[in-house]
């Protein structure tokens, strides 16, 4: 039985974009965050008006350190308190859970695409730097909706072409990142995205056919398989029983396999 | 015997706590946190005669200090269960307390007659209270003769003691109950989930996709111990007690209100480790009550010997 | 007009924006925090034939995002009210909602006739729900029929229109809202309280010396909203929304829920400013989501056309 | 209409003995805080889960330095989180609320017991504060549960003698606050008292006939007033439906005014 929980102390936590904060913790618990595209269930304080957990995508790991790095935006309730923690208090932190991108899948010398869509683009971060580390060649595809809520540019032009899109066009190339993989004619072998649903159906009409990974969002209870708040229908079976959980079998699937 | 030890109709119990049915699966998931041999028993998700998808997503919504939940009975469907999931958790020394529901009369009958011949199912828990079923379920729940008709002949099918489960959205639960007593009911479980809502303001729509859901957590509490310090002192079968039990001072709560075991629904999302750290911290609690044994609780609140000091 | 004016039967409010019954006694507290005449309306605690001392205390009891009160309508009596307690609101700019308790129809009736006959007084809220009177009062509550002709007894006696106030302690609160529609309610109030309990673990007796009590405060949220959800599409009365309201947001969720106007209960014992408060957010809250006027998000989670975006 | 809510600034908070707590906060609502035996309404953080005030008794106040000084006994969730805020963090304190100790009632030179048992002792500091600095001879008796309970002894003897009792004797002159009054034979002209209501019927039975005031506790909502959660019936109605409120008439009432 592996321990999958624990407390993780904050090491530093700072808005890095418009409502978008990067948090930094430390602990134990981090070594087994091997895996990008895993997330991580967090307990964000004690009081009992914030019922559950909150899920986050890992977006960096140093396991020497045993730091965890996070980028959220602040939409609720939770996130909000999360902002609101200071350095040096804890986070009740289940994890690494979930099926994350299959690294693997891409051999070294091939070409992997990284598609993300604004707060889509944190576990690709991680993913990147191993898939780098692996000699896959990566270019990045990031996708927000103005000029300032644009975050980690710099970070992920260090570890490959980036290509940057907002829809107000107020940065970058301005449109949808589907747009900037047309216009700039992207070819790839295999193609990573997280980010918005109408975003992955569109990478799922065009992509199909193509080695390509999505990861997925949905509300969230357990986080580890038995509430079954987070299931989809499969692909093969739109309409029937079978399922897939987001928590467990995913966040990330292979395209076209379940619906989105 | 040990202080926590406890003897229900069909469930022989190390200890009063389980986890509550829909809220641990078929304990497969917990499996990988700890020994599922350590609970009192557990309360499996409800089974249907088909396997059902359940409502579309999303299926959950947070409140404050509560959870909304419209899962919908999904279930891998009674030859499934019967045939994997049951048999799975042969392999742990805990009682199965099986969740039985449906739309007809006849589902629940089908279910109970099967499901109860499973070798690891001591007892049946009856939900005719799910607010998330659209058809038939929900009149089981609320009007005394029809549940007590469903109680009789499921008790005729089953080959194990039968709890029902209430539902709190009644105005009088004290009627409810007597009627299933009277129907042959061995058990109440109580309370099933309060019917809510929220609404998206930026949608402005309801979140979830069945628009309402049943409210659980630590908001529910209260009412849970109303209808509990009611029914026990009108029945005299007993209750499992549950909604919003979060720290050992709630399972305490519980017992003094007149529940004889508990189980823990929402919690278990928040801390996958619960059920066994109620467990665990249980003995301490009843050392500084100076109690001896957790059954001397039961009904405390009410019955005049127990009020000691 | 403002863009927060609203007109409900008998109800000429600035604002959507009234303190609710019990819980801002008759106003004489609160004037020493703000001037009564911001307020949209007013509902003032229950008034009774004869002066009521209530139940014994303690009468309150704080659970999870929610408290339980067992206050028992004490208020002075209809004389005192009608000689002082309304007489000294009258110099105040807002419209008095009386709310009308007793324990038998005759009750209801005489004081309806009196109340409603105050020159401020411009409605009645009939309170068939309150579960804090042992006699009739419940009864009253949960029964269609007799709350319909409660309503139409009251209804004729008052010179004023009527809204009638609803338990949420009922298995189809469409029903009970239909049956006080058809019989002449002009307006429907809703939530009461949830009836709950708290137990102590150190006395090991109920918390509250009524034992049981109402549950209101965030924790309820939900079952209001999804009750004024289901009850606002059934009838064609408006609706004043209450349960939980702390913050502008809850403001917005109980319009789009189908409610007309609010009310604030518990909220103004943690924050005297509450009602206020509300009022100056609410404008900047319309401005955020484009919406020129209040009363456009009534009923906007179920009304297609209103759910731009 | 005065402003009678604010958010206070805690200066200091230490633990002065088993489960009690002092609490210093600072802010410009504190130089209504004139009277002795008044209380202010304290909520605790925004959470709300925790949903109600507090009320806690004025243990001492300096107007100059805009500070106020409560002492509290960790009981539940609400004083444990009081607890735990740290310096600098601030409370939401509606106040000064009630009705105070009559200090006017006493003259100079005339002699003032003052009777506090467990938690009712901190209301007696201001008001002893004050009937010293009005020339009245101040004499307390203290009682607590144990020696590991007692606090403030050293304070209140600067200002007067003062007899410290403990039930099981481990501290002081063994007993009840009664006993102490009676085996050291102490007479006043005025009996000021809070604390348990045991304490308070006992002291009533003896003293009835005595110009004697004593503080009253209820669980309160509003604390202003308006909700009637805090009600007491009067001595000479002791059925009927007259009441006095304890935020409002009291907590401070004349002996035998109202039913204990
Ligand atoms: C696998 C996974 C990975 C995620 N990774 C990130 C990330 O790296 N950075 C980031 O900013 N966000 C991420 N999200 C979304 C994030 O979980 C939500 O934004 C967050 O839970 C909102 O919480 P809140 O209290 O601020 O909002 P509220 O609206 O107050 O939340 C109320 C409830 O709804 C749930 N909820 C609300 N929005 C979402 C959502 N979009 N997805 C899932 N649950 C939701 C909350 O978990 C909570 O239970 C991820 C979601 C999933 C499922
Ligand atoms: C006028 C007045 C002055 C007080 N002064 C002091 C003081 O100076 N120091 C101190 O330690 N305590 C004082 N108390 C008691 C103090 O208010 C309670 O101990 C405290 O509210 C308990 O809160 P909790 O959350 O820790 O306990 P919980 O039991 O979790 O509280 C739950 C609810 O019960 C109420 N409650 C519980 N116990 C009491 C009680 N004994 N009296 C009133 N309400 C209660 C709380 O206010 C809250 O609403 C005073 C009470 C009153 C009425
Ligand atoms: C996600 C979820 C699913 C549930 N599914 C079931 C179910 O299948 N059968 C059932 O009888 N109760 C079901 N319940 C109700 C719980 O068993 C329990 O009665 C209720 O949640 C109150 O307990 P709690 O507050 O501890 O969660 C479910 C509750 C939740 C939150
Ligand atoms: C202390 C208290 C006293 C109340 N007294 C009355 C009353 O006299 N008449 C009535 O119709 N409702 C009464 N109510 C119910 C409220 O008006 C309101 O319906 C309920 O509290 C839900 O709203 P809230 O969650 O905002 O408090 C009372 C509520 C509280 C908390
Ligand atoms: S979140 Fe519970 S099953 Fe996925
Ligand atoms: S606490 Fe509300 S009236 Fe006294």
């Amino acid at each position: 039985m592996l321990k999958k929980q624990g407390h993780l102390s904050i090491v530093s936590q700072q808005q890095i974009a418009e409502q978008i904060y990067e948090i930094t913790c430390q602990g134990p618990l981090v070594t087994a965050m091997t895996n990008p595209g895993q997330f991580v269930h967090i307990k964000i304080d004690q009081y009992e008006d914030l019922l559950l957990r909150r899920p986050l995508s890992i977006c960096d790991v140093n396991t020497e350190e045993q730091t965890l790095t996070m980028l959220y935006r602040v939409e609720g309730n939770g996130t909000k308190r999360l902002s609101e923690k200071q350095v040096h208090s804890q986070i009740d932190v289940l994890g690494p859970l979930g099926q994350g991108f299959p690294v693997e899948e891409t051999k070294p010398g091939e070409v992997a695409l990284l598609v993300g869509g604004g707060i889509g683009v944190p576990p690709l971060y991680y993913l990147s730097k191993q898939l780098k580390a692996r000699g896959v060649e990566v270019i990045h595809v990031l996708g927000f909706q103005s000029k300032e809520a644009v975050f980690y540019e710099k970070e992920f032009n260090e570890l490959g072409p980036t290509y940057v899109t907002t829809v107000d066009g107020s940065h970058g190339i301005k449109g949808f990142v589907t747009d900037a993989i047309h216009e700039q004619n992207l070819t790839f072998d295999t193609l990573y995205s997280c980010g918005p649903n109408a975003m992955l159906k569109e990478l799922t009409e065009r992509f199909a056919d193509k080695r390509a990974f999505l990861s997925l969002e949905e509300r969230m209870g357990c986080g580890i398989g038995a509430c079954l708040a987070c299931v989809c229908h499969l692909t093969n079976d739109p309409e029937g029983a079978s399922y897939k959980k987001v928590c467990t079998d995913g966040p990330v699937f292979k395209v076209g396999e379940v619906v989105l | 015997m040990s202080r926590l030890a406890i003897e229900l109709p069909g469930l022989k119990m190390k200890n009063p706590i389980m986890p509550a049915s829909g809220c641990f699966g078929f304990g497969k998931e917990y499996a990988n946190f700890y020994d599922l041999s350590e609970l009192g028993a557990i309360a499996v998700k409800a089974t249907t005669v088909e396997p059902r998808y359940g409502n579309p997503t999303p299926r959950l919504a947070e409140t404050k200090a509560g959870l909304l939940n419209a899962i919908g009975l999904q279930n891998p469907g009674l030859d499934k269960v019967c045939n994997e999931e049951l048999p799975w958790l042969e392999k742990f020394d805990v009682p199965i307390l099986a969740n039985v529901a449906g739309s007809e009369m006849e589902d629940y009958i089908q279910v109970a007659e099967r499901v109860s011949k499973n070798k690891n199912v001591t007892a049946l828990e009856l939900n005719i209270s799910c607010p998330n079923v659209k058809k038939g379920g929900i009149a089981f729940g609320t009007v005394p003769e029809v549940a007590a008709e469903l109680t009789r002949e499921v008790k005729r099918a089953s080959s194990v003691p039968i709890y029902v489960k209430l539902s709190p959205n009644v105005a009088d639960i004290v009627s409810m109950a007597k009627a299933v007593e009277q129907a042959g009911a061995d058990g109440l479980s109580m309370i099933n989930t309060l019917l809510g809502m929220r609404i998206d303001l930026k949608t402005r729509k309801p979140i979830l996709a069945n628009q309402a859901g049943g409210l659980s957590g630590p908001a529910i509490k209260p009412v849970a111990i109303r209808m509990i310090h009611q029914v026990s002192q009108a029945v005299d079968i007993p209750i499992i007690g549950m909604g919003g039990i979060t720290t050992v001072d709630d399972v305490i709560e519980f017992f003094l209100a007149g529940a004889s075991a508990v189980a823990i629904g929402t919690q278990n999302f928040v801390d996958p480790y619960a059920c066994p750290n109620l467990i665990e911290q249980l003995p301490k609690k009843l050392d500084e009550m100076g109690v001896d044994h957790v059954s001397e609780l039961v009904g405390g609140s009410w019955k005049e010997l127990c009020n000691v000091r």
